[in-house]
């Protein structure tokens, strides 16, 4: 099995981290697992995105021009990803980004969840990124939540991991929209 | 009438125009993002606006214009 | 007091992509209102550089080149000796300016080029995301001073003001802030006279302004104003530092 | 062998810097490269060596000739137009035969171009992008774990042949994360540098390094000790990996990123009955004519995917020499060719062989 | 046509400068091709024009991309470190495509060499030493008539294809004093630039000059249209000299200085009955490939003569394909060959050939 | 007063290929006195520029490395913190340091590396025969300045001491010239002094010397002692910049 | 006929500008020439020379592997370009500069003239250059004093003219010795 | 006893020692060139010397050693 992934969105969105947190995981439960950012000046108000590919097999290339799933946390990158789907796959998104209107206008397949109204009700609009990780195990059990939670300690610099409960918390609430 | 006018499509919410203002009718709403991603500034009570145009200098993005305004 | 302020006829209609709370914005309109000002759109020529501000010429409304890094005031001589009567000026960051570009810019002043610099002094690397530059404070942490400057090794900030002071061909530099509306005006003030000294024809001039990278900081924008006010300018002083009674 | 860990492309490189026992780095900020020197500015100094951000990439290099020049290992990094500031300091290390290591994480030109993944600095690095007769070693890994490995090569080559060498990958396998698994310990050779200025001590005699001889017999016999060392290297170095050669219909020549879509692209067009050779040059120079030449016989064409306009595929010409067919496909500004895309590209080329 | 005068060959190429209407000068001086600025600082002033010695070549080359990028005519020159400092400069002029003249006069390498004549940076100069697809074109005069030419033409070459024309010449011949004969009046073809940033005035939008682009697709657009251009220099510029090609038994493929030995080494050899051609590439990019591949069949042999360790041999051998042999004979540091050295290799290689 | 004066142990036997009366031999004697005298002959590294003395390693009997044009605080650099522990100096021309190499000698200076810097000011461009440097004189006639240097035009001499003094890492610099024995044994001391800095660990130490070119000056030897006195002096000054009351 | 010269010496001794010379009064009388100097570091304090050719065709090569002249103007020129003459060819030398010793172990012809004693006596050692062409003109032919004379008008700088005389006198000189 | 000592084949006959003699002892002699082709000085008057070192200051080519002779 492979799973090849974009996910994309606002430069602060984390949409990298989630990337990161997904072959991470992968990574912990003997996948190969590639991941590659887009890089550069959008960086600065605009949009990023990265590839993210776990495998049961050897990676081939990293970088992809077609994705099983695209996870798209904004309007313009839902724009720009959609056809990027391959037609077997599907498109997850941020509903509180991308309107129902245009969600019903693509012939893919779409889940959604309000990721960021649901993560600025608990408290940091940086949370969203961690609501789709959980919508996207709930769809696919690409992975176990567990393995989520083992990468977060190993990912998040010390500092940071008494904000995991909390993204757990976030997660399972994806888990289970 | 002069008045300050935000372009809420270019806003970014640093908040800098919300410090700047002497009569403290800027605000940043925290929760409504403009198309761009962002939190945007605006004016609360338009009508006290004296049009210094403290926040046009304090604006990094251009976001204020000072004009007649019916 | 109130008058009206519209968006500048020397900046066009776009949003930019500079981070929020980024100096760069508030130069950008100051350059824009001083052209307006001085009636100069027509004739004024920019050099844009390399740094976060690499692709102004999709803002300002006039003729814009980009040049190579750190190399803005060597292609601005070759635009201002072909065409002498146009204003010329440079926009540069400090690792721009203060770093790669040393050379070029110590040469323009001591030949007393025609030209304007505006120097955005950030403290650090923007776009290549938050390495020491040059003018990076002692103590400040940096991606490539990850236990913050230590002037013993990384070696002291240096004073690009000053040292452009010193050469004879420099008519006008002086020092300004972006961390609050006063020092704005200030330093528009300051942009608007380098242009003039320009147009009189007297030699070099320089403006440097003091600016945050909230980013690369790793600050709120608000606390990025201060971290100017309480860092940058008690380190670097703010003010004229040559051509102060010159009369445009 | 230790656990595999995942990192960055960048970060690996400069992992390996230091299992290669370079303590000593001289570099300039430059996109997308950055993470190196993030890494090693933290990593250096508290293994007492050098981490020094330098003010230009010319005044980088010439730090590096400086280090080297007194006998150390030292290494800089830096991307296309860094790397084009570089070529007189380039020509030097060559002309006074010093051992360097350049990381070269090349983007897209030309001029300021953009930041994406590149492969059009082909010529500049492995045909001299700096003026005189010299050489450098170009390693070309696509891997992240290759890249591990032939950055710690590449500081063996350079202290062996006293010549700089550079590992020349792009922006995504720089930027890119994959799983890498570090040795327990490295092979590491120690050279003796008797040349070295580093202070003439009890040695007896002054040393000297230059790169200028105003006698033309004796420069001309520098050049040619240079030559005979270029030849030994050819002769010695050269690496490249072949996969499903032995019965392809077509062999794609590819390197770096681009060999790994080829390998997807194998894959793809066996099911559809095609046989895809990939030969995969390491080393860019010396570049493996012979072992390319080797095939000429049987496949009934070659392709070489690269990022650029085309700039390897006069090395495949020339290693083909007119005994088949050569053909380009490539992409610019950071595209990157899609599978399908090559896959379509090799079915039109043989349907045209086949007429 | 004016009356022939005794020049240098660096004094040949300022005049030249001058009258093909380029009154700006930016430079650096470098041994040995200074005179070409000390006439030039005398007549341009007096001109209206420009001389400025720039801090460093890197400075001059972005002068020049400065006073180009508004118009004007404008050259520089260097010899070979100060070409590799300015490589990074000439790909921002190719991705900005500016029309700019310098002119090259080859010393030897590597490092600081030595300043005697070379021909080791073939390379360089024809693949592109620095980064990113571009290419320069390149012309290589042979003695100080077209080095007043071909400077001349350099001019309109540049503004015609907004691209960088060089002008290759070595160490001898702009040290050497020739007659040479100017014309009453250049063919000079003026071209409107309204992509100069030379002010807005009336223009009604601001024009802007850049080389960087983020966006893949316009940098592919902008890589493609380079691309294209380039293909049409090849098809509309190339140019070449054939001497006793027709008969010949080998064709000897030699430019500059020492193609004017070869006109030599064929009287030399007519008298020991054998039949030397010279193929004398003009323009070394766009190379000759096609008129040179068209003497495969009937010559036994090749012969690339350069002063280098064999470089232009590589544009030989793809212009060959395989279709008949290539030698190679070069000398460095320096040196020139002797004509009975020539003569002697010939001599052997025909052997070789007939056996 | 009489004492023996042999030819210094850190300084070839080999007649060097400077032109008759130019400084470069004067200040080579004394960098070999100087190097016996500290007796760190063995530690010493030298590094050589581009321009006459670029093979000083022929006469120099010590290490050195040849650096390229300009880079040689560079190359310094990347020797000295290898090997903190080794007394480094540069061996810099005018157009060497204060032209093509500007940005590399600022930089030392600014990051207060432990290096000396040996400065031969002779106002000109010496080995490729006398064109304009960044130090010339103004109205002085060079092959580039055919009518004289015109400081609105080719722009003004650039104060090299001045400039690096003014950096926070430059711990000691000096003007000093060779006109006439005086005065170099008065170079002597200084030099002396700028290699006992840098042995102190206290920063970047420069000694600029006011330099002879009679060749490219057109002047005889004698001519050229007075030229230094009479015009290059009275531009320039003399005397300490920096670190005048260090004691080492 | 074609002269392929070879002029050698000190810095100082004017040895380009002899060549110089030479060439421009070729070109004077019609014929076709060439002039290349040895350049750089060598000028300081180091030895000098150029390669002259003066033909009735086409110049190939302007540098010379051979030459039919060699003059010498010092020891290590002569030395050095002893061996550079064709043995039909002969070298032309300062005999204030080369002993009679070296002189006669050649096996080349050798002319001789004490060009720098004549030119001392003269008043001035840099008019060694001008003996050494009415030497050369002398055993030669090669060209007409009249054009030597018309060159230095040419070549000299108008300020210089007034040496012309006394240089014409060593040429006549030099002719005649 | 102490004394300057010129090794002729060094000199390149600049003529700075001569000024520099506060004895007035040394001379460029006009009339013989050195191998270099050089005018080379030298001491006229040794036993005046008074080994004060001036000449081997002033002169940049390490031509003059005081030292012992008999
Ligand atoms: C020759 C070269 N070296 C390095 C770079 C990478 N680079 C891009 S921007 C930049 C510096 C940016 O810093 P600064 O000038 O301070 O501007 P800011 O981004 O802070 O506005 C660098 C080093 C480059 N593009 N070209
Ligand atoms: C990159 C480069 N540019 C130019 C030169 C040519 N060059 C050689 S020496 C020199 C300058 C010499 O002047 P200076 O540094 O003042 O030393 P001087 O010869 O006067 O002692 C120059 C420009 C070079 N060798 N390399
Ligand atoms: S200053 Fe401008 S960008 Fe910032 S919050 Fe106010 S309106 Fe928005
Ligand atoms: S990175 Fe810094 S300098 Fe660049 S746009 Fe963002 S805040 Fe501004
Ligand atoms: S040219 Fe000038 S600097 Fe060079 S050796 Fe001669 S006198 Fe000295
Ligand atoms: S100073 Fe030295 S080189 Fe000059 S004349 Fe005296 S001894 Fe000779």
């Amino acid at each position: 099995m492979q799973y090849e992934i974009i996910i994309a969105g606002f430069g602060g969105q984390g949409v990298l981290s989630a990337g990161r947190l997904l072959v991470y995981a992968g990574m912990l439960e003997g996948k190969h697992v590639s991941w590659l950012p887009s890089y550069g000046p959008e960086m600065r108000g605009g949009t990023a995105n990265c590839h993210v590919i776990i495998s049961d097999e050897e990676v081939g290339s990293p970088i992809l021009n077609f994705a099983d799933i695209a996870i798209c946390m904004n309007l313009p990158s839902f724009d720009k990803f959609e056809t990027f789907v391959r037609d077997d796959g599907f498109i997850l998104c941020d509903t509180s980004m991308v309107s129902s209107e245009k969600i019903s206008e693509t012939k893919r397949k779409v889940y959604g969840i309000d990721a960021t109204t649901k993560a600025i009700e608990l408290g940091n609009k940086a949370f969203a990124n961690i609501f789709i990780i959980g919508k996207l195990l709930q769809i696919t059990k690409i992975l176990r939540p567990e393995s989520i939670e083992k990468a977060l300690y190993d990912v998040l610099p010390e500092k940071k991991h008494y904000l995991i409960p909390i993204e757990m918390e976030a997660l399972k609430m994806g888990l289970s929209n | 009438m002069l008045r300050a006018v935000f372009r809420e499509e270019r806003c970014k919410g640093c908040g800098l125009c919300v410090v700047a203002c002497p009569v403290h009718i800027i605000e940043n709403n925290q929760s409504k993002l403009n198309e761009k991603g962002y939190f945007a500034s605006g004016i609360v009570e338009p009508e006290k606006c004296i049009a210094c145009g403290m926040c046009v200098e304090a604006c990094p993005d251009l976001v204020i214009e000072i004009k007649e305004v019916k | 007091m109130a008058k009206e302020r519209l968006h500048p006829k020397s900046i066009q209609d776009k949003v930019w992509h500079y981070c929020p709370g980024c100096s760069h914005g508030i130069v950008h309109r100051i350059i824009g209102e001083v052209i307006d000002e001085l009636n100069i759109q027509k004739s004024v020529i920019g050099i844009a550089s390399v740094g976060c501000s690499y692709n102004n010429y999709e803002y300002f409304n006039f003729d814009v080149i980009q040049a190579a890094h750190g190399r803005a005031p060597a292609v601005a001589t070759g635009v201002k000796r072909v065409l002498p009567n146009n204003v010329v000026f440079t926009y540069q960051g400090d690792g721009d300016l203060a770093a790669i570009g040393t050379a070029e810019i110590i040469h323009v002043a001591a030949r007393g080029e025609r030209l304007t610099t505006i120097f955005i002094n950030n403290a650090i690397y923007g776009m290549t995301s938050g390495q020491m530059a040059p003018t990076t404070l002692p103590e400040q942490i940096t991606k490539t001073t990850p236990v913050g400057r230590n002037t013993d090794y990384h070696g002291f900030p240096i004073r690009i003001s000053e040292m452009l002071a010193l050469q004879e061909g420099t008519a006008f530099v002086e020092r300004v802030s972006t961390h609050d509306v006063k020092h704005i005006i200030k330093a528009k003030k300051a942009i608007k006279k380098a242009f003039m000294v320009q147009q009189a024809g007297l030699g070099f001039s320089l403006v440097e302004v003091l600016s945050t990278c909230p980013t690369n900081w790793g600050l709120t924008p608000l606390e990025s104003q201060e971290w100017i006010k309480d860092h940058m300018i008690p380190y670097y002083g703010i003010g004229n530092l040559k051509g102060k009674d010159i009369k445009v | 062998m230790s656990e595999k860990v995942l990192m960055k492309g960048n970060d690996v490189i400069a992992e390996a810097c230091i299992r290669a026992g370079c303590l000593h780095y001289f570099g300039y900020p430059i996109t997308p490269q950055t993470e190196i020197s993030h890494y090693l500015a933290k990593r250096l100094p508290e293994l007492g060596g050098t981490f020094l951000q330098a003010e230009s990439e010319i005044a980088a290099i010439n730090m590096v000739y400086g280090a080297s020049a007194v006998g150390a290992r030292v290494m800089t990094s830096s991307s296309s137009p860094g790397i084009s500031l570089k070529q007189e300091g380039f020509s030097y290390i060559a002309g006074a035969e010093l051992p360097a290591v350049v990381i070269d994480v090349v983007r897209c030109g030309p001029g300021l171009g953009g930041i994406l993944p590149g492969q059009c600095d082909y010529f500049q690095v492995t045909k001299g992008g700096g003026h005189g007769d010299y050489r450098n070693i170009v390693l070309a890994p696509n891997s992240v774990q290759e890249l591990y490995e032939l950055t710690v090569e590449s500081f063996n080559l350079a202290d062996k042949y006293r010549m700089l060498c550079m590992v020349m990958a792009d922006g995504s396998m720089g930027q890119m994360m994959e799983a890498v698994q570090f040795k327990d310990k490295e092979d590491i050779t120690v050279y003796d540098k008797p040349w070295a200025t580093n202070g003439m001590g009890n040695r007896g005699h002054s040393n000297f390094i230059t790169s200028v001889n105003v006698n033309p017999d004796e420069l001309e016999k520098t050049n040619l000790r240079l030559q005979a060392k270029y030849r030994l290297v050819e002769k010695n170095e050269i690496r490249y990996e072949e996969i499903n050669c032995e019965n392809a219909d077509i062999i794609v020549v590819s390197y770096g990123t681009t060999s790994r879509i080829i390998k997807n692209v194998i894959k793809k067009a066996k099911k559809i009955g095609i046989n895809v050779g990939l030969f995969r040059p390491i080393t860019l120079w010396p570049y493996p004519y012979e072992a390319l030449a080797k095939h000429t016989d049987k496949v009934k064409a070659f392709l070489s995917v690269e990022l650029s306009a085309g700039q390897m595929i006069e090395d495949v010409r020339l290693a083909v020499n007119g005994k088949s067919n050569c053909y380009f496909y490539g992409r610019m500004g950071g595209h990157i060719p899609a599978q399908q895309e090559l896959l379509d590209e090799i079915i039109r080329i043989l349907k045209k062989e086949d007429k």
